[in-house]
């Protein structure tokens, strides 16, 4: 049997007043922890994690490098520099000279602007159209879902390089914006899918069909119960969806339908060294430690977003 | 009576990302052979961590229980078994039932083969012998043509049949202790009568002991012989059930039997919600843990916990009121019925 | 030896490794050790199309029809010279005023065992022309064979065509006019053999399988798995097969030039050409390989169109073509590879005895590279069509028929080096190959860049393609009097020298009154092969194939 | 059962028809001349005899008619323009199976080790072996392909060689691009599988599996995995289609004469016929392994199984 004995020999000592009923004190703030909200809760544990916090440390490294790394290199990075061929790292030229004596420094952090912005934007294009789509065939389902997932298929059915040809064949251009297009313009169809099937689920919860029940425009109860509601499902797959693109944009630099000069990018630089990587081994290992680290520091505060993210989990 | 399980100083803790979190705190109680014994509480009180402690299905290293808990089924102790040793007591000695029976079912097994998993592993029958036995099992609890049924999945059955496949499965090695966590609570309330009986039919006819855990006194009033009120991980109050409903001594008590609706009631008083949350388990609690959502609270309730106060052999409580200082106050319960 | 080099190998490289020989089969022995060691290991750089001599046009398919069938003659390298040899043919004559050639055919076999009759020739050399047929390689006869031109255009029908087979060992070929280099077109896949039973049996897919193919050559291939590899073997009925050492020669299809320097570096490969200086300074090292630097008559060079607004100006085009620092360019873009080119007509090719054409007359852009200040000539045509004088408001489009990394690299090198030389913005426009094509044709560019491989062994062949008739080969629009008048009196210039003279002052003219094309490097090939293959020769204008070959292992 | 593969079947034609429509006009609408490989000065009526024979003459519209006629009455996907005589139909079937043995064994080894990896790191949740599984799958995914085949190509063809750079006929020409192409589905089963365990592991059923005294061992093999490895199966749907049309990079490094190979060149060569054959081949496999894979799933999974 469990008795406080040591509250027990004390008994005794306890001054009568001490039993004097008060009742509830309204006023009184319990000693509680502060209460925190889901995106400070998400915040914290994030934080906990130390992986996914490491990983968002090196992303931060890698987007200061990206925003100041081309002025801090003290060279142009289009400048080409005739007796400056194939040099190896040093001094002057941090990460070497690529084949036509551009430092590479530079190059490296320049490109990872446009690596960057494809990843970042690709994913966000990608994830607010496909969660739009997604949530509009899950909210009417019925035909329209049919109609609207079958559309997806169809899609999903074209060769992707045939879309990425004619984007860039039609806008007469391999810019920046025709990539994002080119890459985006299938890319939806998967978040599209994931977000349908998270919808489905909550269609089914009560608060969305009470506000069915009041009456509230279709529109409005995606945009403020249904996606509210899936948006850390969304941001993972953000984060999932970034390095993908990165990578997207590297293979079509090895076709040779990536970003166009005197643009480049992480892909691009590394599809150009790769030729002579036995020579200059450095040329292709900077671009490729870029894109390494940003894929798995991606990835690595994916998980972790998720682990913060998920309501599931919150206790 | 035999004492079929012991449970002694039961604490469990979990390690969150903001700390230990001390959900059950110093628990104990028995249960002997046949015995109905309820937990109840509000949400969070550590109902449902005490009954699984009891066949160790808390997760390491999430869930901790302490070294200084003693759980003892049937002579033996159950934190000192081995995983196999915990294989052999887990459904043979003591069976579970979970709240949900929408999602406490394989989904890709059908309803035959959970049932028979657990007797082929527990009495060691071949494939045959135990089919023979879970379509008995299925008659026993009232399934509709079980030769059938026994083929069917999860989701071809309806709530209250899953349910009933559940206890099929939690009784089928005919176990010493029945845990029923929340068994009726995802129920229709026509279904929860029949579930429930069926429980106690079952109990009489195989002599099993049941912990039923649940927050409805309601449910416990009808079939519970013994009650174990708790509160922020603790016991604070414990009796018989006619010492629960008509003697009950702590407050908290009397605010969870004010919240029940009572049919044949004159009264128009209005239900009684309790205000106020549980205190937050992970900061430390030297006091009365209900101090401060007590109407009855006194000084000396946030400064000491009270000693567990013996009323009857079987009834104890644990509050300031049973001090001999106290005022003495009446259960606002105790008044409203008469 | 003449071939229409397709453009786009702008990064492949020179993939072929065209061989030749020498005195013609000085080992005895035929080679070193047994049977087993007389194998040689190439590659070609891509799936041939067809190995239709008619309808093919590329020089993979060409590299294995050079080896599989048996054209009228070959050119070989003797004693460091080339020299005609007979081959299908076993001697021929002009009539007295070089209209009418008679070739008498030797005993050959084909690999079915069918006697070659000069009606397989007379065959080949029709259906080529026959529009019908839609050979590409019309282009070679066509202009010297007697109603070649109208054959092709569909006006007459191939019944009126200068080809007949007077018996089985006979062929008369009858030209329009004296043509002095015509024997230089005799071994191009236009007048190949064609057995016309087999060719009409396989209709369209004659040529695409192996089943529908025939050989009189010195080898015949023996198993084709295409994009993987080609395979020939010895043919026992070719008439010179004492004189054929191989046994069994390996085409694999390499298309990733790394891929390819590292199986030549692993020894599956016995010969790669290198277009890296680094893989040239890894291999100058590697023992048991040797080295083989031969010009290339061909030339890497942009091209203007005369119809856009800014190109239509002589003096801007002048500009453009001198502000090119070619020895920069050479060291920079393509280390030292290939050859700064002040001249159209490249290094390599001959005019007959005199030797090559490049020692007797000197590239007219050097002068004009020393005299003229390209900044000044920007100016001054910008004056002339009234843009101002701030070169920086000058945007050019530069088209480009790659999209390759390689390609990438050169676009940005180009745009750096026209913005700092003459102050002008460049605008890349990559494109694959085929849209380049149709761009250019279209005359939807403003400049581009391209490459150019002579077709046969004679000046003329690049030369005149700047003539108002032949104006669609390099689509630049112009069109210049007295440059169709100097051609037209060189094509009928018996006398060497004088023919010469006339070549020289047409390539002036081309450069001082058009100044469409800007010659950038006159290509080199740099290729190794293992030193236990001998007789290899390297010359792109050989066309005696792997025939010579042998492999002498110690 | 059976109007369900019937009304999929149903839905699988449409989806093609729509592809290949979508696929055909899009393919003429890009600029760039078909017989461009040829020489370019190809004379006028040469040409046009060309142009004729391939019925390049006639707007895009007939031309699309006479293809799907060709294409439904006879199966028929035409000529490749870029190589004469050679049927597309034979071509396709010719390179897919090539294809099909490198990435085919990719995706088996791939989806083995993956799943093995996968399981491991779910049981060692927060402890080294999920560390150093999770770091490896995600390892593989973090070098781009190009570099990976070229890295490996140069080590163990080049400097050790023992494996041959490229070719295709034996085996050895097999092992390098095997390992090149699983890296990816190595690291994509590896994390799915393991992500799916943990969600499996976490549901009640498990729990009740428990409490019934089944093993661990038993508790993953009877109960988790196969509920975690239902979901995997929707990941094949993409990966086999991407055996024949996602490994151009490796093909290319390697000189295996696939299908990928094939696709890349044929649209830079804009060789229409080929384009479209490839693309209906590919849409068409991706079709019916999703349709493959429907049935399997709704035979595997109870709960979606239509009577």
């Amino acid at each position: 049997m469990m008795v406080n004995h040591d509250v027990t020999d004390r008994m005794e000592n306890i001054p009568d007043e001490k039993f004097t009923i008060i009742g509830i004190d309204k006023d009184a703030e319990a000693p509680t922890r502060p209460r925190v909200g889901y995106w400070r809760d998400a915040w914290r544990r994030l934080k906990e994690n130390k992986v996914a916090f490491a990983a968002l440390i090196i992303l931060l490294i890698l987007v200061f490098f990206i925003i100041f790394g081309p002025a801090i290199s003290g060279y142009e990075f289009e400048q080409i520099d005739a007796d400056a061929i194939n040099k190896g790292p040093s001094a002057e030229h941090w990460f070497g000279t690529d084949d036509l004596g551009r430092d590479l420094f530079a190059r490296v952090w320049q490109a990872g602007r446009v690596s960057i912005i494809i990843g970042i934007l690709g994913a966000v294009i990608a994830s607010v159209v496909g969660s739009i789509y997604g949530g509009i065939a899950a909210y009417f389902g019925g035909a329209v879902d049919d109609i609207m997932m079958r559309i997806v298929e169809v899609l999903l059915s074209i060769p992707y390089l045939i879309i990425v040809i004619l984007i860039s064949v039609i806008t007469d251009s391999k810019s920046l914006g025709t990539m994002l297009v080119a890459l985006t313009l299938t890319g939806w169809c998967g978040i599209a899918r994931l977000v349908r099937g998270q919808m489905l689920q909550l269609k089914s919860q009560e608060y969305v069909l009470a506000a069915n029940a009041l009456g509230v425009a279709p529109i409005k109860i995606i945009l403020k119960h249904m996606i509210p509601n899936t948006i850390g499902m969304i941001i993972v797959a953000i984060t999932f969806d970034i390095p993908g693109y990165i990578f997207s944009e590297a293979f079509l630099s090895y076709v040779g339908l990536g970003i166009q000069p005197p643009s480049t990018s992480w892909g691009a630089l590394a599809s150009a060294a790769q030729q002579n990587f036995m020579f200059y081994p450095y040329q292709l290992m900077f671009p490729a430690l870029m894109i390494a680290l940003t894929m798995l520091s991606f990835t690595l505060l994916g998980d972790g977003l998720r682990d913060a993210l998920d309501p599931k989990l919150r206790k | 009576m035999e004492k079929i399980l012991e449970v002694e100083n039961l604490n469990v803790s979990f390690n969150t990302y903001a700390g230990e979190v001390k959900a059950v705190r110093g628990v104990s109680f028995e249960l002997s052979r046949g015995e109905t014994l309820a937990f109840v509480g509000e949400s969070g009180c550590g109902k449902t961590v005490t009954a699984k402690s009891i066949l160790r299905l808390l997760k390491p290293p999430f869930a901790v229980i302490k070294p200084e808990s003693k759980i003892v089924c049937n002579g033996k102790d159950v934190l000192k078994m081995n995983k196999k040793e915990l294989c052999e007591f887990r459904g043979d000695e003591v069976g579970m039932i979970f709240q949900d029976p929408m999602t406490s079912l394989n989904p890709t097994m059908t309803v035959g083969k959970q049932i028979m998993e657990s007797l082929m592993i527990h009495k060691k029958l071949d494939k045959k012998a135990a089919r023979e036995e879970a379509i008995k099992m299925l008659k026993l609890v009232n399934i509709p043509s079980p030769e059938k049924r026994i083929d069917n999945y999860p989701h071809e059955m309806s709530g209250g049949m899953r349910q009933r496949v559940m206890i099929a499965i939690a009784l089928a090695c005919n176990p010493n202790v029945l845990i029923a966590d929340e068994p009726t609570t995802a129920l229709d309330v026509t279904i929860q009568a029949q579930i429930m009986d069926l429980m106690m039919e079952l109990k009489t006819e195989m002599n099993t002991a049941i912990i039923l855990v649940t927050h409805d006194l309601g449910v416990v009033a009808n079939f519970a012989d013994r009650i174990q009120v708790m509160y922020a991980g603790e016991v604070v109050e414990r009796g018989t059930t006619k010492e629960i409903f008509n003697e009950s001594k702590h407050p908290y008590t009397w605010a969870l039997l004010r919240s029940v609706p009572r049919l044949g009631s004159e009264s128009k008083e209005e239900l009684y919600a309790l205000g106020g949350t549980p205190p937050d388990l992970l900061l430390p609690l030297n006091h009365c843990p209900f101090a401060d959502r007590c109407e009855y609270c006194m000084p000396i309730c946030k400064e000491r916990k009270p000693p567990e106060t013996v009323l009857s052999d079987t009834h104890k409580v644990s509050c300031w009121l049973m001090h001999e200082k106290a005022p003495k106050v009446e259960s606002f319960y105790d008044r409203r019925d008469k | 030896m003449k071939k229409k080099l397709v453009a786009a190998l702008l990064v492949a490289a020179m993939a072929l490794s065209l061989t030749a020989c020498g005195g013609g089969g000085k080992g005895s022995s035929g080679g070193g050790g047994g049977a087993d060691a007389q194998q040689y290991n190439t590659y070609l750089a891509t799936e041939p199309s067809t190995l239709d001599t008619i309808k093919g046009n590329d020089m993979y398919g060409w590299e294995i029809n050079k080896n599989t069938l048996e054209p009228l003659t070959r050119l070989v390298e003797k004693d460091g010279k080339q020299e005609r040899e007979g081959a299908g043919a076993e001697s021929w004559e002009p009539n007295e005023d070089g209209t009418v050639w008679t070739f008498k055919l030797r005993d050959n076999k084909w690999s079915d065992g069918q006697a070659v009759t000069a009606a397989d020739y007379a065959y080949g050399i029709t259906r080529t022309l026959d529009p019908d047929a839609g050979s590409p390689n019309s282009f070679f006869t066509a202009p010297f064979i007697k109603n070649g031109q109208k054959v092709v255009n569909g006006e007459v029908g191939v019944e009126e065509l200068g080809v007949k087979a007077v018996d089985d060992k006979t062929l008369e070929i009858t030209l329009e006019a004296p043509t002095p280099y015509f024997m230089s077109i005799t071994d191009t896949r236009a007048c190949y053999p064609v057995r016309q039973d087999i060719a009409e049996k396989y209709g369209e897919t004659y040529g695409s399988e192996l089943e529908s193919l025939i050989f009189n050559g010195p080898f015949k291939v023996d198993s084709w798995t295409h994009n993987s590899e080609i395979t020939l073997v010895k043919n026992d009925q070719y008439w010179d097969k004492d004189n054929v050492k191989l046994d069994k020669v390996n085409f694999a299809i390499v298309t990733d030039s790394n891929a390819r320097y590292n199986s030549f570096e692993s020894g599956a490969l016995d010969t790669s050409s290198v277009g890296e200086q680094e893989w040239v300074d890894r291999f100058d090292k590697k023992e048991g390989v040797e080295r083989v630097d031969t010009h290339q008559p061909a030339m890497r060079f942009d091209f203007f169109n005369v119809n856009d607004e800014l190109f239509k100006n002589l003096n801007i085009r002048k500009a453009f073509t001198l502000a090119v620092d070619r020895e920069d360019m050479a060291k920079t873009i393509y280390q030292d590879l290939h050859v700064p080119a002040y001249w159209w007509v490249p290094q390599a090719i001959s005019t007959g005895e005199n030797g090559e054409y490049r020692d007797q007359v000197p590239g007219p852009l050097e002068k004009m590279a020393k005299e003229e200040d390209p900044k000044e000539l920007l100016l001054k045509g910008m004056e002339e069509l009234g843009l101002g004088s701030d070169p920086s408001t000058i945007n050019v489009k530069y088209s480009l028929s790659a999209t390759t990394q390689w390609a990438r690299n050169y676009g940005e090198y180009v745009q750096q080096k026209y913005k700092e030389i003459l102050g002008v913005n460049i605008e890349l426009d990559f494109n694959e190959w085929s849209t380049f094509q149709q761009k250019t044709n279209g005359g939807e560019y403003q400049m581009a860049n391209m490459v150019w491989t002579t077709d046969y062994d004679d000046p003329m062949s690049m030369i005149s393609l700047f003539t108002t008739e032949n104006a669609g080969n390099i689509p630049t629009n112009w069109s210049n009097e007295k440059f169709d008048e100097l051609i037209a009196q060189a094509s009928r210039e018996m006398d060497e020298t004088k023919r010469v003279e006339l070549y020289g002052q047409a390539e002036q003219v081309l450069f001082e009154e058009g100044c469409n094309i800007c010659p950038l490097v006159n290509e080199r090939k740099i290729s190794f092969h293992y030193d236990y293959v001998k007789n290899l020769n390297e010359r792109e204008t050989s066309t005696s194939g792997l025939k010579y070959v042998y492999i002498e292992k110690k | 059962m059976a109007k369900f593969i019937v009304k999929r079947i149903g839905y699988m034609l449409v989806t093609l028809f729509i592809v290949v429509t979508a696929t055909f006009f899009l393919m003429h609408s890009i600029p760039g001349d078909p017989l461009a490989h040829m020489a370019r000065n190809l004379p006028e009526q040469t040409r046009e005899n060309y142009y004729e024979k391939y019925g390049l003459d006639k707007s895009t519209s007939e031309q699309y008619l006479i293809f799907m006629k060709n294409l439904v009455t006879k199966g028929d996907l035409g000529e490749s323009l870029r190589y004469p005589g050679r049927e597309v139909t034979d071509t396709l079937l010719t390179n897919a199976s090539v294809s099909a043995q490198p990435g085919g064994l990719a995706l088996l080894a791939g989806i083995a080790i993956g799943i093995l990896l996968g399981i491991v790191a779910a049981l060692n949740k927060n402890r080294w072996p999920d560390y150093i599984v999770m770091f490896i799958a995600i390892l593989g995914i973090t070098v781009p392909v190009f570099v990976l085949a070229s890295v490996l190509q140069y080590f163990l063809s080049v400097k050790l060689m023992v494996l041959p750079t490229t070719g295709w006929g034996s085996w050895q020409n097999v092992v390098l691009p095997v390992i090149v192409l699983s890296f990816g589905t190595i690291a994509t089963y590896a994390r799915y599988v393991k992500s799916n365990m943990l969600d499996v592991m976490g549901q009640d059923y498990i729990l009740t599996a428990e409490a019934k005294g089944v093993s661990k061992l038993n508790v993953v093999k009877k109960h988790v995995l196969k509920n975690a490895f239902l979901p995997c199966m929707t990941l094949l749907v993409g990966q086999v289609s991407g055996i024949f049309t996602g490994s151009f990079v490796v093909e290319k490094i390697f000189g295996i004469p696939g299908l990928g190979f094939y696709y890349i060149n044929s649209i830079n060569d804009r060789d229409y016929t080929m384009i479209i054959g490839t693309t209906v081949f590919a849409a068409a496999l991706f079709v019916f392994v999703q349709l493959v894979v429907d049935i399997a799933y709704s035979i595997m999974d109870p709960r979606i199984r239509v009577k």
